[in-house]
């Protein structure tokens, strides 16, 4: 259905207003939340029943695998040419600890950093929000919260209502 | 070892022999295909002037490759060129050894020589030979890079225009007949010392054409005291030839008899074999009394400190103290009185089985008191033999004369042989000016120096290693030298050259000497010849000779003011015939460790009274002649002895030994060479010395441990506590023991390392900045006071340790360690990190900092090792124990499926050193000498306390006895 | 409350500071002043690529390093940039973690200094080989040669360290500008800007949800980048220390370059500080107090530091092993001794000035100060290096050590190669957090309404 | 405000990341597989040859022994190029006036070398002996290939350090019995490893001592 916008976005100028707002939603029964705001707003994930993030998950796992590649690595590479080192041990573990280390560390880092991204389906250049005229003011001084229009209790003139209800300075149609 | 015996042969163009494929590559040197190979193997080729080509093309063996270091590019195609026909005993990558020798100041330093394909690259003692026994010294190492010395005169010239053999013949030819209207008046020879038979034979054929010409002897080496104190000493011309491996008590007055020169090798092997008869304490004592501090001196156990002029006193002291008749013991210090006491004593019990020995410094008196003790105690015949003059010619003028004459007009034509007159005469002769007054001079000499360029015909001599010639070792066995490569410039030797003046067009280079050996041999001459040939040497020393000293008591002259001036020959460039040879000039001087220049030695507190600092320039005056040169303190120098070296401030060396140093030659008396008065005093300037060791104290530590006699107990072996699994080791492991009692610092073995793992030459200016390349230095310490240090001398190679903090530093395992326990070094995937130089606590390992690489162009490409790679830049290098020898060894040993034997892998150091104090081998062999000197009392580790368990250990210097545990 | 109980004046809108901020990329304040100081930036790295050239055409032997000093400016110079490089992270990430709300406005340039330090470190390491063009064999690939590399090396250990911590660096800061780099996105108006901006920020909304998951993987990665930090120096010292070398062989080595490493960090961190907040106006993000807060943490790692001292001294004289002694001694009364007092001297008297809290709160004076600090801890590298290679044990292979030309230019060149990158940075980024200011902006609000 | 970016942007640019990073690693793969090919390792050319001289025909058809013509081989480290003299000893009698060895008569004529295009070439800081080789088993055919077969002469193996390591490490498979050393068609028996240890205890090879850096490199 081409015409049904992405949702309704109601602007606030302050947390507190967008937190209020937020709580009213869920009361009223609103699922599909989502709020845009210029720095991380405590309570609000709660608010909006966001699950944990797995985050932390992919970093232990790309941990334990920076360990293993290191480790494995290093015994490779001295069973396939074994030398004799200044008369040191083949593996020689105590050596070997360093490169371990800055591997496990790398490969955490990043899988981390690939896993936020992956997750938050970034990079999107093109969002639909981007269209609202004022949304721009999302990542000065403006608190944002948007209805989406796959909620169920979602409709253009009803929401709005709800929206300006719940004390938003402005609320504009988000076009899809 | 194989010998040619056919190599005799081989410059007759006969088709088999290494030289032979010499001339195939002289014959390549214009075909265009091997011009194409060429410029692809070698681009610089292209730039060469026509005849720079040509003699690069001739050098460039086809079967010579120049070694750079490539990391893994696309793996190229490069030209192969096969002989024409391969000579049948030719094993192409397989040296082949020839026995010859090379001729220093007129003697034969027998030599084997290794060629790969025709080029030799290292000379080592004959090791059948009664003198060397194998052994080398720096001047017998270094001999071949003179082979291919750039700025050898490779053409005829007259007045410095190039010119032909047939205008030499030619011009000869005009010379004979003026000569022979008056039977050689006004022609003169002007020759060095020279032993050659037939050489000797030739000139005498000379003198009898021309009755009235003469012979002139010059040489700075000649005027030594062997030659003219004998004379004084026992009235008539004798040599003097030391049995020291049958002394128990060596006295000496300021004589070098370790020191570089003639007899330095037997005179050390000798020492070294009566000092190392028992395990348990010193084979010999040695009382040093010295103005000047040298090898000797340092191997004393005993040394005195005194001026030079006070030799003769304290050898008449000495004979005093002995009971020789009409010796008075002269108004002498306490010091002095206490050392000739002890020393007295020591020959007292010795009688015959001790050596007295005068130097040059202290004169006639000296030698004359010397010869009287050694009468006295009856070691005359037993531990001092005489044998007539090895060298001559017999009968002949001196420069003076020769000068003088020139100046009176008597000389029209003068000949000068293989002698540099106008460099080496003593200043005030003013020889050089006296030279250019002769109407027709003709100089022979494998350089076009100062004489040759002052002379109207300059003619190209062929090297020893080029040559058909012969001569005698010190000794006075004759070797017979055959050519081990063919002249690769338009040469002749000086046999053809006199053969020339004798009136022969286009002698053969072999005719004369076989002339001469003909006549000796008799009927027997071709079986005697190849035997000659094969063995390197005619049996049969000079005969021995009875003399008496003369038996009158001279009394020393009175000491005045002024400062004794002593003249030594600088220990690496000799009397200056070398200056152009880069190894000599880089070695370091034994005591000083200073390179590419000469010094001023002064003593510690005379540098404190003017006062100067080392390096500061400093003008010494003798009458009204004076040189100015950089001074040098050294400690325990006598304190009103000044030491000047001569061999320095050439100026027609060539590249390398131009304008190095200062000229001592321009300040030496013709009357007493080598001792003079004079002053010394501070002029403006200094100079940076490049010196290869900055600090000679030992700072309280045992880096060179001293043992007194019987106080040393056979060492357990002690096993090494590690946390570290030990790794398993093959049959063979590798290890080695220097005996520091034995070490005189002579650089033998230094030089050796360098002839044969191609160690690069980097010039002043970077040993200047602590960037010299040898593999193997000799640490020298001093210990107790400055004024009168005992001085050690420990050879530092690479100390090969089975724990290596160097290997664990290196990123890319560009250095590792062998199954056989061998610190490998692999130059061609080393990045050059240095982090393994870092870690090393003996700091043995070089680094290649720019590319040292001799020029492509540069002929002493061809004296490279082919079996040892050549260092680009950017790379480490270090003492690889040989290691090409020992897996040459290998693989013979490996074909005929049997373990190596002990002395089967010799290292080119051992294989060098005149006292043995390098033992090699295998250590895992408990019947090998490496395994037995490791158990033995004075054994030990250096660093020990840093666990890095080395294969090189020491064995600690002997005290003297009776001097307790004094300095250490 | 007062204003200057907190870090940030209160007296300053959400808003004021977007634009504030956004501006400087956005609308370059300091056009002449910048230009300028290009110009010198660039001359420099002129310098380098010049000294590069020689180097790589002639070889190493252009510095004056010799055999025992095969390690000198080189090595040395590659710790001091390294450590520089460590400030960066540490404020940005320990400072993140114990919620220390004095980091927010000073974090961002720490981080980016970091970076451009790090890679001036990161040349070192190859500029110094015999043969460059060969670096790559310190990587483990699957050679003709089928050799690897040798992983007991501590110089093997530095390329994975530095390679890693160059990386996580970068990942730290980038995802922690992304929220700015959106905002500045907003706020551009011309064309260039949009898109550079819009591509960079990635798209970034601020949803509330992308926030939740992007605070977990940035305290994550910040508790990850500690330790690294701390790791990364150790190894360096391990470099040293690895070798029996006297004065090198210690185990005070690892937490000694550490902190010593921290201290001239911070000295930089300082130094841009100052200067920035003058050239751009910030006094209002870069406050006194930050400068208080920035001259306290200098002196107390600068007085760890010089336990490190103490303790080297010690140390030596505690193992009674003569070698080491003997260089201690060396250090303090020997040829290079000029660096071991010049180290104490510019490390650690002026540095006593930061008792006094005026002096703390004077931007000039910290200025001074650390430039002093920056000065003494290269000399002090110099020291710990120089001093133990040229007179290590044997007597006999003792040398001397003098720079040339080359060894200065190399150096010098750095430094430009340090102000270019960084220079422009500062043209194209937001050089304070901007969400991050906001967010305590709007605490300190709160707090002040709520009582 | 409005979209800065079309919805096509971001197609793009996941194109573009993802684009980017399999360029990387297919370049890398890339790389270290050029390493060992054919061009780089100059086993694909047979090189330009003075005149075109056949194994196939010598060896291969008329079975001439290797060591007939590189007589060094068991001497000497290197095997050795014939010398001219080698050639004429057959074709003074026969092919005399081919214009084909016009080049060989020229040679002797002029007493100047044939300038042949060395095909296994190793850099020159890699010591390599042929003696030792041939006498411990290791048969001319394990480096050269099949040289019998060969019309003009080319690198059968890539001659690689990997390529020596890879028989240093384990020799026993490859080794064959003395009188097989020159036969190019040997193949290795059913039981290779145990006949070649057999060889290998009968020479005393030192297993394990054939990979450290000395034995090639000095």
């Amino acid at each position: 259905m081409a015409e049904r916008s992405y949702g309704m976005l109601g602007e606030f100028d302050s947390p507190e207003g967008l937190l209020a707002a937020a709580k009213q939603a869920r009361a009223a029964g609103y699922c599909e939340l989502d709020a845009f705001t210029p720095f991380p707003i405590e309570g609000l994930a709660r608010i909006l029943r966001i699950p944990c993030p797995w985050i932390s998950l992919v970093g232990i796992i790309g941990a334990f695998s920076g360990a293993g590649t290191a480790l494995l690595m290093q015994m490779f590479t001295n069973y396939d040419y074994p030398l004799n080192v200044g008369g040191r041990p083949l593996y020689a573990l105590s050596a070997f600890a360093v490169v371990t280390f800055e591997l496990t560390i790398l490969f955490s880092a990043l899988a981390m950093l690939v896993a936020m991204l992956w997750q938050n389906g970034l990079p999107r250049l093109n969002y639909p929000v981007f269209a609202a005229p004022r949304f721009h003011l999302a990542s000065k001084d403006r608190f944002f919260l948007c209805i989406k229009s796959q909620d169920p209790m979602f409709d253009d003139r009803g929401t709005a209502a709800f929206l300006t209800d719940a004390g938003a300075a402005s609320v504009e149609r988000v076009p899809p | 070892m194989t010998r040619n015996v056919r190599a005799h042969r081989n410059q007759a163009a006969p088709p088999e022999g290494g030289p032979r494929q010499w001339s195939g590559i002289e014959e390549l040197s214009d075909n265009p295909a091997f011009q194409a190979f060429v410029d692809a193997e070698y681009p610089a080729a292209q730039t060469f002037s026509p005849t720079a080509r040509r003699e690069f093309l001739k050098l460039m063996g086809a079967s010579f490759a120049l070694a750079g270091l490539t990391g893994c590019e696309k793996s190229p195609f490069v030209a192969g060129l096969p002989y024409v026909d391969q000579p049948d005993d030719v094993t192409i990558g397989v040296p082949r050894r020839y026995a010859t020798a090379v001729v220093l100041d007129g003697y034969a330093q027998p030599v084997i020589a290794t060629t790969y394909s025709g080029r030799p690259t290292k000379l080592d003692g004959n090791p059948d030979h009664p003198v060397t026994g194998g052994r080398s010294d720096i001047f017998m190492q270094s001999a071949v890079l003179g082979l291919y010395d750039p700025d050898r005169a490779q053409a005829p010239t007259r007045r410095g225009e190039p010119v032909s053999w047939q205008d030499v013949v030619a011009a000869t030819g005009v010379l004979r007949e003026e000569w022979g209207k008056d039977g050689g008046e006004g022609l003169r020879l002007l020759v060095g010392p020279i032993t050659s038979p037939t050489l000797l034979r030739q000139l005498d054929a000379l003198l009898k054409q021309f009755p009235k010409a003469r012979v002139h002897l010059h040489g700075p080496a000649a005027q030594s005291p062997q030659q003219s104190l004998a004379m004084a000493a026992y009235g008539k011309r004798v040599d003097l030839h030391y049995a020291l491996e049958q002394c128990d008590v060596i006295v000496s007055f300021d004589d070098d008899f370790l020191g570089p020169g003639l007899d330095q090798v037997r005179n050390a092997r000798g020492w070294a074999a009566s000092r190392h008869r028992f395990a348990d304490r010193p084979g010999n004592r040695l009382f040093m009394a010295e103005s000047v501090p040298s090898a000797t001196g340092a191997m004393a156990g005993s040394r005195l400190i005194a001026d030079a002029s006070r030799m003769p006193a304290l050898a008449e002291a000495l004979a005093n103290a002995l009971g020789v008749s009409g010796a008075v013991a002269g108004d002498i210090t306490g010091r002095e009185r206490d050392w000739i006491k002890r020393a007295a004593d020591a020959c007292g019990n010795a009688r015959g089985k001790s050596l007295i020995v005068a130097g040059s410094v202290g004169g006639q008196a000296g030698a004359i008191w010397a010869a009287r003790i050694n009468d006295a105690l009856g070691n005359a015949g037993q531990t001092l033999r005489f044998t007539a003059p090895i060298a001559g010619p017999v009968g002949t003028g001196t420069l003076v004369e020769l000068v003088s004459d020139i100046s009176a007009g008597k000389v029209h034509s003068l000949v000068v042989i293989d002698c540099n007159a106008a460099y080496s005469a003593p200043g005030e002769l003013k020889a050089a000016e006296a030279l250019q007054r002769v109407r027709t001079s003709l100089h022979l000499g494998s350089q076009r120096d100062e004489t040759g360029a002052l002379c109207e015909w300059q003619l190209p001599m062929a090297h020893a290693l080029e040559s058909w010639s012969d001569a005698r070792a010190v000794d006075g066995t004759a070797t017979i030298i055959q050519p081990v490569i063919a002249p690769f410039y338009d040469v002749r030797t000086i046999h053809q050259f006199i053969a020339m003046l004798l009136g022969e067009i286009d002698p053969a280079p072999d005719a004369a000497v076989r002339q001469t050996w003909q006549a000796t041999f008799g009927d027997t001459f071709s079986t005697q010849w190849k035997q000659a040939l094969h063995d390197g040497f005619v049996q049969g020393a000079a005969g021995f000779v009875d003399a008496r000293a003369v038996s009158e008591a001279v009394t020393a002259p009175p000491a005045d003011g002024a400062v004794d001036i002593v003249f030594r020959l600088d220990p690496t460039v000799w009397d200056g015939q070398f200056a152009n040879v880069g190894w000599l000039q880089e070695l370091p001087k034994p005591l000083t460790t200073v390179t590419w220049s000469n010094v001023v030695a002064i003593a510690p507190d005379l540098a404190k009274r003017i006062p100067v600092a080392n390096g500061d320039h400093v003008e010494v005056r003798i009458g009204d002649r004076s040189v100015t040169g950089p001074a040098w303190i050294m400690p325990g120098q006598a304190g009103n002895t000044v030491a000047l070296y001569l061999g320095y401030g050439r100026t027609r060396a060539g590249r390398v030994g131009d304008g190095l140093g200062y000229d001592a030659y321009q300040v030496q008396p013709s009357d007493r060479p080598w001792l003079a008065k004079g002053s010394l005093h501070r002029v403006d300037g200094t100079e940076t010395l490049a010196v290869t060791q900055l600090h000679h104290r030992m700072e309280g530590f045992d880096f060179v441990r001293e043992a007194n006699p019987g106080e040393v107990a056979k060492q357990p072996a002690s096993e090494h506590a590690s946390f570290y699994p030990q790794w398993s080791s093959s049959e063979n492991a590798w290890g080695m023991v220097i005996d520091l009692d034995a070490c005189i610092g002579c650089n033998a073995c230094v030089a050796a390392c360098t002839a044969e793992n191609n160690v690069p030459i980097v010039g002043a200016e970077q040993v200047k900045v602590g960037r010299e390349m040898h593999w193997l230095r000799i640490a020298r310490y001093y210990a107790g006071s400055i004024e009168e240090p005992r001085s050690h001398f420990q050879p530092v190679p690479c100390m090969h340790c089975e724990d290596a903090p160097c290997e664990m530093g290196c990123p890319v395992h560009a250095t590792t360690h062998s199954p056989e326990g061998l610190n490998q070094m692999v130059y061609n995937r080393c990045i050059g990190t240095r982090t393994c130089s870092s870690y090393c606590p003996y700091k043995v390992r070089r680094f290649n900092f720019f590319d040292y690489r001799a020029p492509a162009d540069s002929p002493t490409q061809a004296a490279h090792n082919p079996d040892v790679t050549v260092r680009s830049r950017g790379v480490m290098e270090k003492c690889t124990y040989c290691v090409q020898r020992i897996e040459a060894a290998h693989v013979t040993a490996d074909k005929e499926s049997r373990p190596l034997r002990d002395g089967e892998v010799v290292t080119a150091c051992q294989q060098a050193c005149p006292t043995k104090a390098i033992v090699f081998g295998d250590t895992k062999d408990p019947n090998s000498e490496v395994a037995r000197l490791k158990r033995d009392g004075r054994h030990y580790v250096l660093l020990e306390e840093l666990g890095t368990r080395p294969r090189t250990t020491y064995l600690a210097r002997w005290r003297d006895y009776g001097s307790g545990s004094g300095q250490g | 409350m007062s204003d200057h109980s907190d870090i940030l004046p209160r007296r300053q809108s959400i808003g004021g500071i977007a634009d504030q901020l956004t501006g400087i990329p956005l609308h370059f304040p300091a056009e002449r002043r910048w230009l300028i100081a290009m110009a010198f930036a660039s001359a420099l790295l002129l310098l380098l690529i010049i000294s590069v050239t020689a180097l790589f055409t002639r070889g190493v032997g252009i510095w004056g390093i010799n055999i025992p000093v095969n390690w000198a400016f080189a090595i040395h110079n590659y710790v001091w940039w390294l450590g520089i490089g460590h400030a960066g992270t540490l404020i940005s990430a320990l400072l993140l973690l114990t919620g220390s709300e004095w980091r927010n406005s000073l974090n961002r340039f720490a981080e980016t200094m970091t970076l451009f330090a790090v890679i001036c470190a990161g040349i070192y390491p190859v500029l110094h080989l015999g043969r460059p063009w060969y670096v790559y064999w310190m990587f483990p690939y699957p050679a003709t040669m089928g050799v690897w590399p040798q992983f007991r090396s501590p110089l093997e250990w530095d390329i994975w360290a530095v390679l890693t911590y160059l990386t996580v660096s970068l990942v730290f800061w980038y995802t922690g500008l992304i929220p700015d780099l959106a905002a500045a996105r907003d706020r551009a108006t011309g064309r260039g800007w949009q898109i550079f901006f819009g591509i960079t920020s990635l798209g970034w909304r601020g949803s509330a949800i992308h926030w939740l998951r992007w605070s977990q993987a940035y305290r994550l990665t910040a508790a990850l980048a500690v330790p690294l930090v701390v790791s990364v120096h150790s190894e360096v010292s391990l470099l040293f220390a690895a070798g029996q070398i006297p004065g090198w062989h210690s185990t005070i080595f690892p937490p000694y370059f550490v902190l010593g490493a921290a201290f001239s960090g911070f000295a930089v961190v300082a130094i841009i500080a100052v200067a920035l907040r003058s050239w751009f106006g910030l006094r209002n993000l870069v406050t006194d107090d930050h400068l208080d807060v920035l001259g306290k943490v200098l002196l107390a790692t600068g007085l760890m530091t010089g336990y490190g001292y103490v303790f080297e001294v010690f140390d030596a004289l505690y193992s009674g092993e003569a070698h080491e002694m003997r260089t201690l001694l060396d250090r303090v009364a020997g040829v290079y001794a000029w660096t071991y007092w010049g180290a104490v001297l510019f490390n650690f008297v002026p540095l006593q000035a930061l008792w006094w809290r005026g002096v703390r709160r004077t931007g000039w004076a910290l200025l001074l100060i650390s430039i002093s600090v920056a000065i003494g801890m290269w000399l002090e590298r110099d020291m710990i290096l120089v001093t133990s290679l040229y007179r290590d044990f044997l007597v006999s292979s003792w040398g001397k050590f003098t720079p040339t030309f080359w060894d200065w230019s190399t150096y010098l060149g750095t430094i430009g190669l340090f102000l270019v990158p960084f220079l422009i940075a500062v043209r194209l980024i937001p050089m304070i957090s901007i969400f991050e200011s906001k967010e305590l902006l709007h605490e300190e609000k709160q707090e002040a309404h709520h009582g | 405000m409005a979209q800065l970016f079309s919805p096509a942007a971001d197609t793009w640019m996941r194109l573009f990341l993802v684009g980017s990073l399999s360029l990387m690693a297919g370049g890398t793969v890339g790389i270290i597989g050029f390493a060992r090919s054919a061009y780089m390792t100059s086993t694909d050319v047979r090189p330009q040859q003075p005149l075109p001289f056949s194994h196939r025909h010598h060896a291969g058809e008329l079975g001439i022994d290797c060591r007939y013509c590189h007589s060094n081989v068991e001497s000497g480290p290197q095997a050795g190029l014939p010398p001219t003299e080698t050639c004429m000893t057959c074709h003074s009698q026969i092919w005399t006036n081919a214009s084909m060895l016009e080049p060989v008569r020229q040679s002797l004529a002029h007493r100047t070398p044939i300038q042949w295009t060395r095909v296994a070439k190793l850099p020159d800081y890699v010591y390599f002996r042929h003696d030792i080789h041939i006498a411990k088993g290791v048969g001319c055919a394990d480096c050269h290939g099949r040289i019998d077969q060969m019309a003009l002469t080319y690198r059968a193996r890539p001659l690689t350090m990997e390529f020596c390591l890879d028989c240093h490490r384990d020799p026993a498979p490859k080794l064959r019995p003395p009188e097989h050393i020159t036969d190019m068609a040997w193949t290795p028996p059913t039981d290779a490893r145990a006949k070649g240890e057999a060889i290998a205890a009968h020479e005393k090879i030192r297993f394990g001592e054939l990979t450290h850096c000395t034995v090639c490199h000095r």
